[in-house]
């Protein structure tokens, strides 16, 4: 086991997918000499040349339809979108060649094409560099979706979705990068759990609460808090948000019969209300309150003198808690 | 008065056979088509023959309700095949969906032609089994695959090289361009062929680009040319040219080969509503067929004989176009799960589960089957 | 009253926009001379020329950001989205400048922008021609989402979408263009009613059917065969997609307990997870089984010879039906 | 050899102030500056001192925590400056992030150039109050924006224009190649001004484009300048070219202004990790600051009253600067919810609803009594 910040954990991962695979590319803008906005890529470009780490004109449309290329030529492109704002340029190209091409083609190309979105809001940027665009993933067939929230994980599942043959989202909480965490570097990704289970971040049994990213520590750190008022949470870290790790979910709602999802992404079509329906579907016999999400706003993501507003935190995540347990909570009273 | 930049100097369309058939030299192009012998000649306009042979039929099969839709490309055969002709089996195509003339030069089965104009896949081939990718719908898109997989050969050390091809309406797209700059500042090799065919299904070609299209690119650092797109030598010699400068390090090339539509835009467009006819007539006098056929002429080479045997063949193949159209089986309703990942994936697997039980449930025995068995 | 078809009374909806105000221009490819690849804006340019009606470029993203700055000159541009598989291009300009601009100037600059898209299958077309994108916008904050089920609304929520100062997705099912209906071309949009109110397509007691553009139709239809087993339906017309009124949505649940959601898009993440979600949260108490969702799967489109299977219709939508009122379904037997 | 279009002839970089102030004729470029007096030149000075000057101050600021972040121009003035100067009142100005000096000359208000980069807003002023629009993120998108509000000035018969300022690194973006097609296609009075400063973050121009920036639009149409970005004369002359061309009716224009970052990208950045000093440093003798001193002086105009002058209108607004930026309201929390639309929305009203419930139920009184109240 090492001692390792998030970021540093990301780029151990890539090191090794880069060691192990000569076609494992690294692209993006600023990744080479300045190894990143984050810094994610430090010193691989110096270690692995021009060829295997390439810092790419600034078009985003143009890096993902070149990767497409690159992966049609048997090539597994590993793509840094520089904040989770700037994917959209490169929409597109997702949408309509990612994760399309291998249903397209029956089968024949394949393009296991990594996408890397530093994500999510609460390091007091600017528009456009703290938003939660996942949910418009996750509504797109063809492609896999993963969050990653400890320096382990990240480590691993950076990994598993760089050898996987299908296309991956690989969101990573930019607000945690200089989290620290122990790594065990020997591990093998092929052996470790798959990126497509959802883990037990803290077991409980009073009421499920379901997260990814950067709101896992959050939720876990809430879990320690309503311990100390008797209530047993039980966090579950999705990991995969497509397709989402159902099993995992429904037995833990059928213990506790409570759900409160909670995600920085606006309520409205996120992620949550996906598991909420979906939850519903499977236990509606288990529950004994509607699911809870306790989300952000339906807005723009707002100026940073205003995030903490915006951003779900511990306080709100145990109001939600407690509207799921029909505790005293700030709806109370409130019909409906 | 200001000197300014204001475009760029041209040496004007590049021809090797006028619309009479009459060959013309042009000392710096004669040397890429010096080859080419009476033999060659007869299989290009075998070829364009072929090709336009294939668009009738196809669209006779649209008309009859045996095709979803069809994009005919008649017009544009000499710049299809003189192109694709040269291209050789390492180097790898990225199309668009009007390329059915390069699919054919490529060695593209019949049925796989057609098969997604059908409506019976999404695609028609295995990309790998003709290094030609399947065709593309989002204009442009394909412009950055192309340069992705000259990035690729690049890395590879390879000394084969990429060709796609696009319209005169796509260069209008974000993506076209930024394949541009992509391919000038890697210098990988890939080859930009604009079929300008003067519209974009509605829209004269005047609309998308203020300038000629050739001089575009340019001014990304990659040289380009202009050829006569109705003019099977030129349409060869240019893209030798190019292929052979990528394939040796020199980087990429632009051409535009400029040619005609004379058909609709597919076979659902009404072109008599935006088009002027006369347009249509200057244009018919350009044909490429006639122009090769005259040309044959003109070498003694069309004999009655070769017209026989080329009209046989292209006969034949129609015959087996329409056979594989109408034999092709219907692909079953398990078929729309199938390929959306590599890897199982348990939403879909679910989903096709309580698709295959309601099947059953409707009293389909196939279905029935199916919902007791595997679901992958 | 006048008989026309659905796209003739956009086709007339649009000229009254272009009549009233003077600041109201046509933009996309294809819509001047050809009228259209759909005809929609057929003998448009003819009559009002060609600032008022224009040709673009072939360039989504182009046609979308000149229209933000058109309409930051004052001008109201209507953009027409030739297929919804076409809109990706410009999705990067409509979520961080049409969607963000109000908030982004604090209410100085206003960009009332109609995105027209005529969108969903069952036309037989070939990949990328017969989407269902909405839930790509309901769930960008700053963006209104309608989309219209008969000629009456297409005609009149038309012009309500143009003279609203916020953007507005405008979803017309493409494949019920040459349905004829009944149209009140005398209507005056400002007093009919909102495009942000649903609609009782056809009033049940039994099971709440909620569903909008292309399935409207298909709901009725199943609606009235239901009826002959004795099964009451309610079938709601959403209308607008962002916001949902829950309160009409909310009304019919209270009293029929049971709902079920069809739409052509994808299940995960679709407009039905938001409608579940938020139904189940405010009506728990009343509800009789959980939310049904039938919908298309979650693929790339299929290519033709396959839409059928991909479409919900009248059969699979009353086995929902069947399953929310607990009746012998395809699903009984299955746990969960 | 072939002999092909590989790129544009160009008339060299325009300069009318060499590097040591020394004043060089251009009979083409000097009559659009022969205007500029010694009143002018010395107000030139004195914007370009105090842009310098609030941009020290911003950094500053940042460093002391009182600013999230700030983009630096030092080195752009004279880009920034010559260009902003000449566009008039009625003209309408799209910008990216770093066009501060642009806003200093455009009368934006101290509080309001700072707002966004303190986090107090998303943008800082009214557009309509300055004809400038909020500054723009997403790398190109306000060139879309400039074109189409050219477009609208064209339909309404003006005779004013817009102009659009991006950078290098930009001109690899799709939407700003399709400004350019859009903006010759209509030929609109828009000017698109890029300021070349070598750098995009960390990557070199030479990343972005193969050839000079310059020889970029006429490909598609459009004329261009390259200008010498850190000679305010030149600049000016160009813009005021550009901008006549516009409002007369004669389209757009491109202009290229070369000129250098010598500072980080942002307060966040470290350019020791991928600059050459030396580049710095070669720079730094081109300091458009410098230049314009030494054109004074060589014109005897540069006395110890005006620098004495010069120097306390720059502190003074440095002060004022600071002022408004400590002195700042921070934002209410139901801020929040303002402005999403212009219209009420039912979705956004519930979530505001519940929210101050939630923060009344911290025990917040304000947010209590705004429980209470109306919700919007
Ligand atoms: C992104 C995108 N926008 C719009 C369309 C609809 N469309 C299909 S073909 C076409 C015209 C293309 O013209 P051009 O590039 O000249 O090619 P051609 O059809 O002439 O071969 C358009 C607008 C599309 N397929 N993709
Ligand atoms: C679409 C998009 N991609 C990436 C970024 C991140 N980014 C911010 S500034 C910048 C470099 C811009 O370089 P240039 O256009 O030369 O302008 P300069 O910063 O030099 O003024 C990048 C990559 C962004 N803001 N928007
Ligand atoms: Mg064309
Ligand atoms: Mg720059």
């Amino acid at each position: 086991m090492t001692t390792m910040t998030f970021g540093a954990a990301i780029n151990a991962g890539l090191r090794k997918s880069l060691e192990n695979d000569p076609k494992v590319v690294l692209m993006g803008e600023d990744i080479g000499t300045l190894g990143g906005v984050f810094r994610i890529t430090d010193g691989l470009q110096k270690d692995f040349g021009k060829h295997r780490v390439i810092d790419t004109p600034l078009a985003e449309s143009g890096i993902m339809g070149t990767a497409v290329g690159l992966a049609y030529r048997g090539y597994r492109p590993v793509v840094e979108i520089q904040f989770d704002g700037f994917i959209y340029p490169a929409f597109d190209q997702i949408v309509c060649q990612v994760a399309k091409m291998h249903y397209r083609t029956r089968g024949a190309v394949t393009l296991p094409i990594t996408i890397r979105v530093p994500f999510g809001g609460g390091i007091g940027s600017p528009e456009h560099h703290s938003e939660s665009p996942e949910a418009y993933f996750t509504h797109t067939s063809g492609l896999r979706v993963v969050s990653v929230s400890n320096p382990q994980d990240a480590y691993t599942m950076v990994q598993q979705a760089i050898s996987c043959n299908d296309p991956v989202l690989f969101f990573e909480p930019k607000r945690r990068y200089h989290d620290k965490g122990e790594v065990d570097l020997g591990i093998d990704p092929a052996s470790a759990p798959d990126m497509g289970s959802a883990a037990v971040a803290t077991p409980g049994t009073d009421v499920t609460l379901v997260t990814y990213g950067p709101l896992v520590k959050t939720a876990r750190d809430a879990a320690l808090a309503a311990a100390d008022d008797g209530i047993s949470i039980e966090v579950i870290d999705l990991r995969s948000l497509s397709p989402v790790d159902y099993s995992t979910v429904e037995a833990s709602v059928r213990k506790t019969g409570r759900l409160v999802i909670t995600h920085e992404a606006g309520q409205s079509g996120g992620v949550g209300a996906e598991v909420a329906a979906s939850i519903t579907e499977r236990c509606f016999h288990y529950l004994e309150s509607a699911p809870v999400r306790v989300t952000g706003f339906d807005i723009p993501y707002p100026y940073s003198k205003l995030e903490m507003h915006h951003l779900p935190d511990l306080d709100r995540i145990l109001d939600g808690v407690d509207r799921a347990l029909n505790r005293p909570n700030s709806l109370s009273g409130l019909e409906g | 008065m200001i000197t300014e930049h204001k475009g760029a100097r041209h040496p004007g369309l590049v021809q090797l056979i006028t619309p009479d058939g009459e060959r013309v030299s042009h000392p710096e192009y004669d040397p890429w088509v010096q080859d080419v012998g009476d033999d060659q000649l007869v299989g290009l306009y075998t070829d364009m023959v072929i090709v336009r042979r294939i668009d009738t039929e196809a669209t006779a099969l649209q008309r009859q309700g045996e095709l979803a839709l069809w994009p005919p490309l008649l017009g544009q055969e000499a710049a299809q095949v003189g192109s694709a002709r040269v291209v050789r089996t390492e180097d790898f195509i990225f199309s668009s969906y009007r390329e059915n003339g390069v699919a054919w030069c490529r060695g593209v089965e019949l049925p796989d032609i057609i098969r997604m104009w059908r409506g019976n896949a999404a695609s028609g081939w295995d990309p790998y089994t003709v290094n030609m990718a399947a065709p593309q719908i989002i204009i442009g898109a394909q412009t950055l695959h192309a340069t992705g997989y000259a990035m690729g050969i690049q890395f590879d050390g390879a000394d084969t090289a990429a060709i796609t091809y696009f319209g005169d309406g796509a260069t209008s797209q974000g993506d076209v361009n930024e394949a541009l700059v992509f391919a000038a500042s890697f210098q990988v090799p890939v080859v930009f062929f604009c079929q300008n065919n003067h519209w974009a299904i509605s829209e004269p070609v005047a609309l998308q680009a203020h300038t000629r299209i050739a001089d575009r690119a340019p001014g990304f650092g990659i040289p380009s040319m202009q050829v006569d797109g109705n003019d099977v030598l030129a349409v060869m010699a240019a893209t030798r040219i190019a292929m052979d400068r990528a394939r040796r390090g020199g980087g990429p090339t632009f051409i535009e080969a400029v040619t005609y539509r004379m058909g609709p835009h597919t076979t659902a467009d009404d072109p008599t509503r935006y088009r002027d006819p006369n347009e249509l007539e200057d244009w018919a006098a350009k044909d490429p067929l006639k122009r090769v056929k005259a040309l044959l002429e003109r070498k003694g080479l069309l004999t009655d004989q070769l017209l026989d045997e080329v009209e046989g063949k292209a006969n034949d193949v129609a015959r087996q176009l329409r056979k594989a159209c109408v034999e092709m089986p219907d692909p079953a309703p398990s078929d729309v799960f199938r390929h959306v990942y590599s890897t199982p994936n348990t939403w879909l697997d679910r989903q096709e589960e309580h698709y295959s039980r309601y099947l059953a449930s409707l009293g389909d025995p196939a279905a029935a089957n199916q919902a007791e068995g595997a679901t992958r």
